[in-house]
């Protein structure tokens, strides 16, 4: 059933908030009235209720079943976090008021601190940046701030990054004004080394890799990866994106590495709400330490104190990524989440993504084309081999799965890999959850190959709450907000 | 462990079936002197244990809600009613991930197609993205785009813009070697902003009410930039005036930003929140961001897709608009809910609370003998200069369970002009009570 | 999507909660052990949070469409009343912690009880019933007491019902030992007053009648009969269920009502849970004021007290209904929603749930068979007299309503109407609401008149999660738990 | 009003399809002089001032959590895992109506299945039904029942009962003749109850742990009552206690009935609870409230429904059962998602700290001069003795934020043997902190 926009139920004159009374005050607003109310409807609670209620049923979400997403690991999200998150010391605070009157905060965001560097092995983290992209551009700021306090500003400006790179890692280096050149992949899936050495010079500012990377695969040579970019000059940025894959197993302090963002909302369990809020602090080695962005905090005699100004005890610092102190609601979840597991669950929870992906990987290679011999870490990563000349697609057969009750796998990405599909269970399945996704997907792979239910593969997905949608069009002929009297391009 | 679902036999089940005698043995790949390494941390809690130190660390804080609270600049404190955390605590909008699956995410992409519709009326303006991190991230984002609309390498920021938004603006361009200018910041109003601009000018970037309170003329502004080619870029960091106030989109803005936390969002110590991003329809292949789109699915149905992704970083790669690659989802339902019970009318109620009360705020302090009120106009917030240090006043109250305002030195520090004034903002939540108490403990405080 | 039992999936060695540490401290239990730990399955968070949030998507609910049940008076369920109730200083206070520490909780019983007093015209009210029967209970043991306290606690042992009453009355009236009688309806649906004068006698406790009454109409003659059952000495019972017609216009102490319950989870919106928690507060006349139960509060010199002692000063008391003091958490949620509307709001609600009541009854009136003629109250009542003859039954036709998108209508009560339908909107729907549901129940009603679409009839619910359910075969060979390697009777 | 969707014009134009001119023609048949009394009550009010107001007096009461904390006797303070609020506030769980329609009710009906099958299995019998509202309605319940069973009209209670659950039960009972014999409280240990069973005994309602915390050899009393042709009730106010204690089941209990407050739920001031009742299968058709069924639906697939209803009121009337037509359906999901966390291993685990708290905590109050520990057995409760009257010490203790427990004099008022008597009760969420706090301030409050 379809569920109407708010602007085709609500009375555009009627509200659903009572106020007090307004006692007629004149204004002091020198002019500047706005002529009429803006041009919105007020829903009475109940329509508001209902309406965002069901248009929530038509999403699918972790707490229904598995996300299997490749590089963005989708957890459980513990609900102990949202409780807390909303206690009031926490979400009732102003981020301008007295720091002598937030000092548990404060505090809480340096314990976490501590978690990341323990966790990570490195010495610093700059907790202000409010996603993994954000994140991102912390860690290649500070390398950019770095080179300039080496006299080596304009002249280091490549960055290296591998194929199968994140599309965030050469988006997040231009917007640094770094031009980008991409290493290719060896037979294994890694990075092939002989090609990056070609590649090193006098320009190269740093080298950019997810490790674990983007096909699900440890990149073994990474401390010959990080000691001859170090030796030619460069500074070693790691995306954290699969920091789940070795949390509590092996940190990047010790493999070589001088950057790297966490998503504390993959990593961490901090819901990923259809979007956002993220939280992407990034931990520093010393070489980059020093010019990490306000504010950060320390701690004296007095107690804790958040160093904000750029012009002074932080003069080094490359400036300032957001307006006060980055994402605390976001940092309440993910110490909760760390609390919760300790170092030994989190260890734990690490080795049982690694597991659960191998199982998977395992299982599903019965029918299935892995991309590469061996096991994998915590992603599994197909090619659409066993897909070639049965007409069906990675599109195709990842919609099919919605009719299966799950939702797809990340596809087509990484590029290296023809009609990729990238599987990340995580360590919240269970097995028998596992088992009956690997039972649907080898149902269907079977089906795609017998050749006689083409037209179900294209036609999927049929029991979702809408079939396939028309994405070109969209973009044709983009219609971005609702417009009175506008023609709806419906057929309905 | 209570979040991990597989048991010890379970686990050796599997390795067998993978194949493997040891977990270790999928780790093979780590350099064995780094694996398994020795963490100075603790082990696993329980619920019980873990929610009790949190709370102890909460309770370490002194919350709004206990004190008599005028703190603003750039986050608000407003009621949020009870419907709105109840609808995104939701499992199906909590835990769901981005919506690129449209056949299973209607209910993310038809709130954000709201949300833009939502936001691009309150703004003026022709349409507006599926938000941003926040009101500072967007306008950074905001000079990158003038920038790519301009092909120009120069920002002038207004002397009223929050110091913390200067900041973020200047961090992201001049790493990059771009120029930014910024007029001085003056608590009695800023002026002379049209002098600056120039042929090399790709944006100026006014907030209003800026950051001392002062409303600011956009039209004149927009005028004087649009003659040089230049574009208006505007800055709402209280989005609750836009109930009140002539739309930034009426005066001949370019782009507007803005921070949306005052609908729908608690003050959370300054995150997260939700950047509001609206522009001209003619720029909608430079906006960074996501975009909701309407569309029809195979049966013809009206439906929603995240849309123009060939400008985002995904697609594009170093090509893209911007590096963004999240929105604020959840904080953007949360505008959205609590302004679908607003509607326009009850945002205007509201805004005309908040107006009043500041004005009753005004009145009461500016009656204090040596507090000198600086605005001629203003929304819900405002700036006294105080006969001496504002910072340890403002500390003298908050052990009164005062929290009495921004002091210059907070936002500006070591600016000795500034070091005397106050900025003070009022909502709906301020009670006559509160009002009392702080005038008669800045009254005092003077006096001590 | 089948969803298994959590005895299905769970592990029946595992656990979804840590906990600190035992000590093993030497038990002093004197031999009673357990000496298997109970037989039950522990989820891990993340299997509980997906077993029961798919369970959940299996309901129908309030907060997704209309429920036109009569009688019932399903509203919308503020969300503030779930936060307010989740204070602390309400949900984290013991009811036997000293009465100097909860002196607001005893206040705050008190302002809720001044509302209930000042609403229904009553100078008494006992808080602490359960539930509606609860209350029934209430009032008629307050009548049985007043009896005996008369010496006639043996002589008058009749009590006279309507038929139309709902089940629980003459259940109530049986559970304090007084036996039945029931009186006619007049043809226009309301209490025949010859005929319930002629039952009058000696014998008779008193007269339970609701008022408005099931069939959706006010006992015109109210009054009549309140002077005419006292002047025989008995008492005036009356069944609040339907106080939601009401409230803010007339109020029972007005009209010679002795004792009424009042259904805080109907008309003062606490959500009805699936069936539950409810709470019932009984209003009292001076006639049986006295005999209320145990514990009540009082305010004197020092604060709030609670009476408890049945010995002491509540000795007229006719016992206790409930351990501890009721149901506090639906007190909160009731009051504030009472706070909340004010009495403006309160009258507004009764006023647009008759309105809307009427707008529904002439709206399908056009189609379906009214029970009566004239306008109604807050609920509409139709006989099947317009399904005669089609083969369509008043449950064929309310099964239906689920394929429409709506629950069912209380079906075949009142029982003096043939194969009753009684639709209640009450006063949370708005128009385009009620015009979407009139709609959908007209073209039910056209459909069920043109005699060639039965087979939709008996078929229906077909898009429901679950197709027609045999009760039948439930009821004869009674599965009332799950037992492990029963056969499952289901054939799939 | 927020909560009213219709707007005056829509009012109008509904009364002109009615044909009505006025909204009080609809209301005709009210007394003209009854109609639209004056109502001395405020008017409607905004959230953010119903909140404020409710704050206010939620703010009046001393917090359990902001204290040391040892009351129990009926109502128990655990802690209960953050998911179980999430999923009862699920608006398809908190919203839903009574399973009448079980096409649309299968989530509330098949986790009533659930319920029922772990109260069956925790008490160790062989049904249950899915609640009562709590649990001594639910033993006045179970004493209607023996009577219908056994067809006599005479209850025994031991003294060990709680005095509110005796008071529940004779109110019940003696308001229509029957009659109700209950044995005095002894804190020491109850005993004689055999003798005074007979023929006429329909039952005997014992309680164990007792309300002074005891534990009571119920295989014994069930001999003794069956050889009469009584039943056995058996009373558990813990429920917690389930998962350390042998079940009544297996002691021979022909009905248990108990408080499952203690699972999922918070103590809330004393309501809502969730009643527990099991029995043996064979009394079946003679049990009170809802049982939910399997059964299949028109496609063979297994669902849910809810079953032998012509033991009810809505079918029977004046012959059910009884007049319950609600249980406590919202507080019984709370206890089947905290017992589906917890699983039987989880909830032994919880008793044993539950035990070890208790014994750590009677250890240092009997270490205390002048206090005597009555109990040698209990689970998490105990009473001692203290040498002047407990309330008075419960009174000062609680000025310094200690709530030691429940003095004699509140559950037994008057009764002077009683008033020296001090039950108290420690859970899992009792703390070392605690317990010092609590022997300490004991000691000073005996010696002052």
């Amino acid at each position: 059933i379809a569920e109407p926009l708010i602007f085709e139920v609500g009375d555009f004159e009627g509200t659903g908030v009572d106020l007090p009374k307004a006692e007629g005050i004149k204004p002091r607003i020198a002019g500047f009235d706005r002529q009429h109310a803006p041009h919105l409807p007020g829903l009475a609670e109940p329509e508001a209720m209902r309406h965002y209620v069901r248009l929530s049923q038509k999403n699918y979400a972790i707490d229904m079943g598995l996300f299997p997403l490749g590089s963005c690991t989708m957890k459980h999200n513990p609900r102990l976090n949202e409780k807390v998150a909303r206690l009031k010391g926490f979400a009732d605070i102003h981020p301008l008021q007295p720091q002598s009157t937030v000092q548990g905060a404060l505090e809480m965001i340096d314990i976490l601190a501590g978690w990341l560097k323990e966790l990570t092995g490195m010495p610093a983290v700059a907790m202000s940046p409010k996603a993994g992209a954000h994140g991102e551009l912390c860690g290649m700021m500070a390398i950019k701030a770095a080179l300039i306090a080496r006299g080596e500003g304009e002249t280091r400006t490549r960055v290296l990054a591998p194929e199968s790179a994140h599309g965030t890692n050469p988006a997040t280096a231009a917007q640094c004004g770094f031009t980008v050149d991409d290493i290719p992949a060896d037979e294994t899936g890694r990075v092939d080394l002989a090609a990056f050495k070609e590649k090193l010079g006098p320009d190269v500012a740093g080298i950019m890799v997810t490790n674990p990377n983007t096909c699900g695969l440890f990149e073994r040579d990474i401390r010959e990866i990080a000691d001859a970019v170090h030796e030619a000059g460069g500074y070693f940025y790691c995306d954290g994106a699969n920091f789940n894959a070795i949390m509590g197993k092996a940190r990047p302090g010790d493999l070589g590495v001088d950057a790297m963002h966490i998503n504390l909302h993959k990593t961490f369990s901090t819901p990923h709400g259809g979007g956002g809020p993220g939280s992407g602090p990034t931990v520093l080695a010393d070489s980059l330490a020093p010019y990490a962005p306000v504010p950060f905090i320390i701690q004296d005699e007095d107690g804790f104190r958040l160093v904000e100004d750029i012009e002074g005890e932080a003069k080094d610092a490359f400036g300032r990524l957001v307006a006060f102190h980055g994402q605390m609601g976001m940092y309440v979840r993910a110490l909760t989440y760390m609390l919760s597991h300790g170092k030994d669950g989190l260890k734990q929870a690490a080795e049982d993504a690694v597991l659960n992906a191998n199982y998977v990987l395992k299982r599903l290679s019965a029918e299935m084309t892995p991309a590469f011999d061996g096991t994998c870490m915590h992603e599994a990563l197909f090619s659409d081999e066993f897909l070639k000349d049965t007409g069906v697609g990675t599109l195709d057969f990842a919609k099919a799965m919605i009719d299966e009750g799950f939702h797809p796998m990340t596809m087509y990405f990484p590029l290296v890999v023809s009609g990729a599909m990238l599987i990340e269970p995580t360590e919240s399945e269970s097995k028998q959850g596992l088992d009956q996704f690997c039972d649907a997907l080898l149902g269907l792979a079977r089906d795609a190959k017998s050749g006689d239910q083409l037209e179900k593969f294209k036609a999927a997905p049929i029991y979702s709450p809408m079939r396939r949608l028309d994405e070109t069009q969209a973009a044709r002929n983009p219609v971005l907000k609702w417009t009175e009297d506008a023609p709806s391009m419906a057929a309905e | 462990m209570r979040y991990l679902p597989l048991n010890d036999k379970e686990r050796a089940e599997m390795r067998g079936v993978i194949g493997v005698g040891a977990i270790d043995d999928l780790f093979r790949d780590v350099p064995a002197d780094a694996l398994n390494p020795a963490l100075d941390l603790p082990d696993h809690k329980s619920e019980l244990e873990v929610e009790r130190e949190m709370m102890a660390l909460a309770r370490k804080n002194n919350a709004a809600g206990d004190t008599a609270f005028f703190v603003g600049c750039g986050a608000y404190r407003h009621h949020v009613p009870a419907t709105v955390d109840h609808i995104i605590q939701r499992s199906e909008f909590l835990t769901a991930y981005t919506p690129y699956q449209p056949e299973i995410a209607q209910g993310t992409l038809q709130y954000l197609f709201e949300f833009q519709t939502q936001v691009a009326e309150l703004t003026g303006m022709e349409i507006a993205n599926a938000s941003m991190y926040d009101g500072s991230t967007a306008a950074a984002e905001a000079a990158l785009m003038a920038k790519r609309i301009t092909k120009r390498r120069k920002v002038i920021c207004s002397g009223g813009l929050h110091p913390h938004y200067e900041a973020v603006i200047r961090t992201n361009l001049e790493l990059i070697g771009d120029e930014v200018v910024f007029a001085p910041s003056n608590p009695e109003g800023q002026g002379g902003l049209t002098d600056m601009i120039d042929e090399e000018t790709s944006c100026i970037i006014v907030q209003s009410p800026d950051v001392f309170g002062h409303l600011r003329d956009l039209s004149a502004l927009a005028d004087a930039a649009h003659e040089k080619g230049a574009l208006l870029v505007a800055v709402v960091t209280e989005a609750v005036s836009f109930g009140l106030l002539k739309s930034p989109g009426e005066q001949g803005a370019d782009i507007v930003v803005g921070e949306g936390q005052s609908i729908g969002n608690a003050i959370n110590f300054g995150g997260p929140y939700v950047g509001l991003f609206a522009a001209r329809d003619k720029h909608r292949r430079h906006m960074p961001g996501r975009l909701a789109g309407e569309t029809v699915d195979a049966d013809g149905k009206r439906g929603y897709v995240l849309t123009l992704s060939t400008r985002e970083q995904h697609i594009r790669r170093e090509k893209a608009t911007s590096n963004i690659c999240t929105n604020s989802g959840l904080c953007a339902l949360a505008f959205t809910v609590h302004m679908s019970l607003l509607g326009g009318t009850g945002l205007r109620q509201l805004a005309i609370l908040n107006h009043e009360n500041a004005c009753k705020t005004a009145d009461a302090l500016s009656a204090i003998s040596g507090v000198e009120l600086l605005n001629d106009s203003f929304f819900n917030e405002f700036t006294i200069r105080l006969p001496k240090n504002a910072e340890a006043v403002v500390e003298e109250l908050a052990r009164q369970k005062i929290l009495a305002g921004v002091p210059g030195g907070r936002l500006w520090p070591g600016n000795e002009d500034l070091e005397n004034i106050l900025i003070v903002a009022a909502t709906e939540r301020t009670t006559s009570d509160d009002i009392d108490r702080l005038a008669s403990g800045l009254e005092q405080a003077i006096k001590g």
